[in-house]
C-alpha cells in the first residue's frame, strides 16, 4: 500500500449561496486547493466529486463541475454516502493513489441545496433511510431520527436538553471566528432552550442549517507530494462502516444501555486498528477532531463511539468543557456542522480541511489564536457520518508517513 | 409555471426574480418535474393482505430461522427464501419516541404526530406512530399495543401503536 | 393523491392497484413530491440582461484569451475571473441537428421541434432551436442566424437558430 | 499495484420487474455470485454499488441493499457515473482491493427504474446532460443527444439508417438466446426501419429499452482469489475519461471529420496502453467485446472510438457482419444494451458479467454455443459511456495475470 498525502486545500464560504450555480461554488474550493498547491487544473490526473443531490438541478454534478473546473479530459465519478459523501470521496482517491493507478487526485465535495425551497430539502432528507418503511407512512425528518437518539440517551443517561444546548454553545463559539462559517453569531444555552422544537427533544438550535457550499483536496502519492510540499498532510487510516436502513434494527442502540451508532464504532475500531490506536484510550492520540455534528446529540454520541469517554460520560466531557481547545480533545473547533454549516456531499472534505490546516498550523491565519489546536501528536481525525449511522467513514490525518 | 415565474416574465420577459432576502437575481425553472414512486409488492403481499384483516405480519425464515420485521421474502443468512408468515401479537414495549412538529411537505396536513419504536414480543421491534392522548404520559419502556388503523383524510389502511 | 389511488383505497383500503400488463400489484405513494428549480444567475447576469436588449453574450478571458459559450465568469485555465462580455454576432453554420418527437413531460406542450448545434463567427458553439418551415430544407453546414426571441405559450425570452 | 481478479458473478432477469423491489432485485444478482463464489455475505469486506436513482424512491439504495443482501456491518458507498455507473463501480472496487485496502469487494450495480412511469424516466434521463443551457430552454432528451451525433456521421460518412438497423437486427439476434434478457424476440431491418421517429433520424428501434435489472460481481486480491477459483478473471486494465458537458463544446465531434466521443478514445487508449495493447490494432487482442449501444449510432462510434476499425470505416464493419460471432470481433452477443435492456446503474456490471461468463467458457451453458465467442487470447473488453461520452470507462478483462 503506497502513502498517500493531501498537498492541496481549498474551501468556499458556507451559506446560502444565492450568488453562485454549481459549479461556480465548486470553482472557489477548486481554485483555492490549486493555488495552495501551486498546480494547475490539467495536472490532475482523476476528479472524485462527492454529492449527494436531488435538490439541485444538474444531475450530472461530477461532469459540470469537471468541465468548469478544467480537470477535462481526466477520469472522473460521483461518490454517494448521505452525509458522509465526502469522507467516502476521500476513500475512494486515496485507494485510487494507494494502488498506484494515478498518483494525483483532485476530491471536490460540493452540494447546492438551495436550488430547492427549504421545504423540499427537508422532505427530501426526510426520505432518506427507508423510504418505504419509515417515510411513505410514518413520516420521518432527519431531526425525527436523531431525535430517536436524544430520547434513547435521556431514558438511558439522564441526559437534559441544556445539556445538548452546551454543544451548540461552543460550536456556534467557535464558528464565529471562521470566515467560512455560515454562522457567525456566538449564542448562549437560553437561546437553544428558547428556540422551537423541531422533533422533540430537539429544537432549532440542536440543528444544522441547510446550506450551500464547497470544499476541495489534492491527493497525492509520496514521490509527487514531495515535490509539492514540505508539510504533507498523509492519510493514515480509513475505517468505514454500514448500519440499517431501518432504524428499527439497530440491535445495540435499541437493546443495550447504549445510545450510539453501531457503524460509528465500527469505522472508529477499523480506523484504530490500522492506525495502531487504543479504542480505550483514543482522545490522547489526537490533537483536534472534526465530528458529525448534525445534531447537538450525534456530537455527544460521536465522543463515546470513537472511544474519547466511555459509555454514558460523553455527558462528563461536555460540562467540563473538555471539547473546547485546551481541553481533553477539541472538537469541532472550526464550528462543526451545527454551526459552519452542513452542504451534505462537501461535509467530509470540510473536515478534512480544517483538520490539515489545523495540522499545519495554518488555522490560526484562518480563524485566529484562539481557534489553532496545539500541535503535538501530529494527529487529527474526521467522524463522518451519512444519515443516521446508515454509513459511517472515520478517517485520521497525521504529520507522520504512516509506513516507514 | 409558478405565479412568480409568471409575473416575472410578464415584467421582464424571465423567469428571473429578486431572492428576497440576498436581492440576488434567481432563474425560476419553468419544468417542474413530479415525482412519484410506486412499489412492486409481489414478494410480500402477504403483508397487505393481513392489513386488510387487522394482521401485522413479520417473516421467520424456516432454514436458518432469522426473523424480519419489516417482513422480507429472502434470507442473507441461508440464501433460502422459504419464508413463515407469522402475524404478530400486538404486544410491545417502547423504546424510544419523538414528536415531529416540523413536517414533510407531503405530510403538512397532519397533525404533529408522535414516532416510536417497540420491543415486540416476538422478537422484532416495529417503528410506527403512537396515538396517544397527552405526550406526557410517554414512560420508557411502557407498554403498547401495535394495530392496523385507517390514517385519515386518506383512509388508507396502516398500523400504529397505543397505549396498552 | 392520484385517482387510482384514491379509488383503490376506497375499494380496497390501501392504495394497491394491479399493474396493467402484468397483474402485479404495485403501491402508489401518496406523496407525491414536486421538484421545481431556481438558479442563482449574479455571476453572468450580463447574459440576461443582453437577451432583453436583443442580445447574445459570451465570455472571453482579458488574461489568457479562452472564449465561452455558455458564458462563466471564472476561467479555470489561468485561475482568473477578469471577463470581457461579447455580443455574438449571430452568424453561424450548421453542425449538426435533431428533430425531437417524443418530448419530456415538461416539453409535451410544444410542437416537435429541431435542435441544432452551429459553429459561431466569433470561435464558439451554441445549442439552440432552429426554427425552419420545412426539415427537409435543412442541410449540412448551411448558415444560420442566432437571434432572441420570445417563446410561447410562456412569452419568455430565448435565443434561436433560423435559416440565414 | 496488486492484482486483481473477478472469482463470482451473478445477474437478475432483465425488464419490467414490477415483481420486485430494488433490495429483492438486488439479491437476485449477488445471491448468485455469492453461490458462483461459494462465500457468503458476511465474507465481503466492502460493498459497493453503481446505482443512478431518481427514478426510484430508496434515495441510499446502497444502504438498503446492504441490509438485505446481508453485508453490513462493512463499508459502503454509491458510485454514480450516469449509464458508466457500473464500470465506475467496478473501477472504486478495483483500487480499493489492488491498493491492499481490502482482500474481497462485493459490486452491486442495480436500478429500479420502473418505480417511475415511463414519461418520468425520460424526462429525468433528458435532465442528464447539461441542465441549464440544454435542458431548461431546448428540451433535450437522451435520444436527441445522440442523434446529434447521427446527424453528423451521416453528414460525413454517408451513413444510412438502413445501417444502423443492421445494428439493431444483431443485438436482439443474440438477445434472443440470453434467457436474462429484456427482449427475446427477433428482428428484421423492416422491424427496425417501419418504426416510428423517437428523435430524427434515430427510432423506436435505434433505442435501447427502459429497464429494471441488477448484476453483481466479487473482486479478490490474488492470494484470495487463489483460494477461491481455479479460472479467476482478472482486470487488466481501466481506463477513464470525462467529456464536457455541454455537447456544443465537443472539438472533436464537431470540428472534424469525425464522429465519436472524445472521451471514449481518451479511455481506450489509456486501457490499451496500461494493458498494452496497439491502439490501431485494438480488435486483434479481443475475442470478445462489449460496447455502449444505448442507440444503434452508439454501436457504430464504439467501433471507431475503440480502434477496431478506421474513422468511417465502422459501416464496413456492419455491412460485412464483422461483430456477429466468428467475425472480426464478437460485440454485443449478449444482446447488449438495446436488447438486453439498459437498466443504468447495472450496465457495467452486466457486461463484466457476459465477459467473466465467456471468457470462462460458461456462456454457452447459459445462452447457448451460437453465442459463445471462441477464446483463443483469453481477453475481452467492455466499454461503458455514461451520457453522451460525458463519462466514459473501458475495462480489459483477462485469463492472464497482468503482473508476473
Ligand atoms: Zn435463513
Ligand atoms: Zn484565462
Amino acid at each position: 500500500m503506497r502513502d498517500v498525502a493531501i498537498v492541496g486545500v481549498g474551501h468556499s464560504r458556507f451559506g446560502n449561496r444565492y450568488d453562485v450555480r454549481i459549479d461556480e461554488l465548486a470553482w472557489e474550493a477548486v481554485r483555492e486547493a490549486l493555488k495552495d498547491a501551486e498546480l494547475s487544473a490539467k495536472d490532475m490526473e482523476f476528479l472524485v466529486v462527492g454529492c449527494t443531490g436531488g435538490w439541485s438541478a444538474e444531475s450530472l454534478p461530477a461532469v459540470i463541475c469537471s468541465e468548469y473546473c478544467g480537470t477535462l479530459p481526466k477520469g472522473s465519478m460521483r461518490v454517494e454516502a448521505a452525509c458522509a459523501t465526502g469522507s467516502a470521496a476521500v476513500a475512494v482517491a486515496y485507494n485510487l493513489v494507494a494502488s498506484g493507478y494515478v498518483d494525483l487526485v483532485l476530491v471536490l465535495g460540493v452540494e447546492k441545496m438551495y436550488e430547492s425551497p427549504g421545504p423540499v430539502q427537508i422532505e427530501l432528507i426526510g426520505r432518506a433511510g427507508n423510504y418505504f418503511w419509515e417515510f411513505e407512512n410514518f413520516g420521518m425528518t432527519f431531526p425525527a431520527y436523531y431525535a430517536l437518539h436524544a430520547t434513547g440517551y435521556m431514558w438511558k443517561h439522564g441526559l437534559k436538553e441544556e445539556d445538548l444546548a452546551q454543544i451548540a454553545v461552543k460550536n456556534h463559539f467557535y464558528a464565529s471566528m471562521n470566515p467560512k462559517a455560515q454562522f457567525k453569531k456566538k449564542i448562549v444555552v437560553d437561546t437553544v432552550m428558547g428556540s422551537r422544537y423541531i422533533a422533540w427533544p430537539l429544537k432549532l438550535f440542536d440543528c444544522c442549517p441547510l446550506t450551500d457550499g464547497s470544499a476541495a483536496l489534492i491527493l497525492a502519492s509520496e514521490s509527487v507530494a514531495r515535490k509539492i510540499t514540505d508539510t504533507p498532510v498523509w492519510i493514515s487510516a480509513i475505517g468505514a462502516s454500514t448500519g440499517t436502513g431501518n432504524l428499527s434494527k439497530r440491535d445495540m442502540f435499541l437493546n443495550l444501555e447504549y445510545s450510539g451508532l453501531e457503524s460509528a464504532v465500527e469505522a472508529a475500531r477499523q480506523a484504530y486498528k490500522r492506525a495502531g490506536i487504543d479504542y480505550n484510550n483514543a482522545a490522547k492520540h489526537f490533537d483536534v477532531a472534526c465530528v458529525h455534528d448534525c445534531f447537538t446529540i450525534a456530537e455527544l454520541m460521536a465522543y463515546e463511539d470513537l472511544g474519547f469517554c466511555k459509555r454514558g460520560e460523553g455527558l462528563k466531557l461536555i460540562r467540563e468543557k473538555q471539547t473546547y481547545n485546551g481541553g481533553l480533545i477539541p472538537v469541532n473547533i472550526d464550528g462543526g456542522l451545527k454551526a459552519k454549516g452542513h452542504p451534505i456531499g462537501a461535509t467530509g472534505c470540510s473536515m478534512m480541511y480544517s483538520l490539515v490546516k489545523q495540522l499545519r498550523q495554518e488555522y490560526r491565519e484562518l480563524a485566529g489564536r484562539e481557534a489553532q489546536a496545539t500541535i503535538r501528536k501530529g494527529r487529527a481525525l474526521a467522524h463522518n457520518i451519512g444519515g443516521t449511522g446508515h454509513y459511517a467513514y472515520v478517517t485520521i490525518l497525521s504529520l507522520e508517513k504512516p509506513h516507514k | 409555471m409558478s405565479d412568480l415565474a409568471k409575473k416575472s416574465i410578464k415584467e421582464k420577459g424571465l423567469p428571473l426574480i429578486e431572492e428576497p432576502k440576498t436581492k440576488l437575481p434567481l432563474y425560476i425553472s419553468l419544468r417542474e418535474l413530479s415525482l412519484r414512486y410506486h412499489f412492486g409488492t409481489a414478494k410480500i403481499q402477504t403483508f397487505f393482505e393481513g392489513l386488510k384483516e387487522g394482521k401485522v405480519y413479520m417473516t421467520r425464515c424456516r432454514k436458518c430461522d432469522e426473523k424480519f420485521f419489516p417482513p422480507q421474502a429472502d434470507c442473507p443468512k441461508c440464501l433460502e427464501s422459504d419464508m413463515e408468515w407469522i402475524p404478530l401479537s400486538g404486544e410491545g414495549e417502547l423504546l424510544t419516541c419523538t414528536m415531529i412538529t416540523v413536517k414533510p411537505s407531503t405530510f403538512a396536513h397532519y397533525d404533529n404526530y408522535i414516532v416510536g419504536i417497540a420491543q415486540m414480543k416476538e422478537g422484532v421491534r416495529v417503528l410506527a406512530w403512537l396515538q396517544i392522548d397527552d405526550p406526557r404520559k410517554i414512560k420508557p419502556k411502557m407498554k403498547v399495543r401495535l394495530t392496523t388503523v385507517r390514517r385519515e383524510p386518506e383512509h388508507f389502511i396502516t398500523y400504529e401503536f397505543a397505549p396498552m
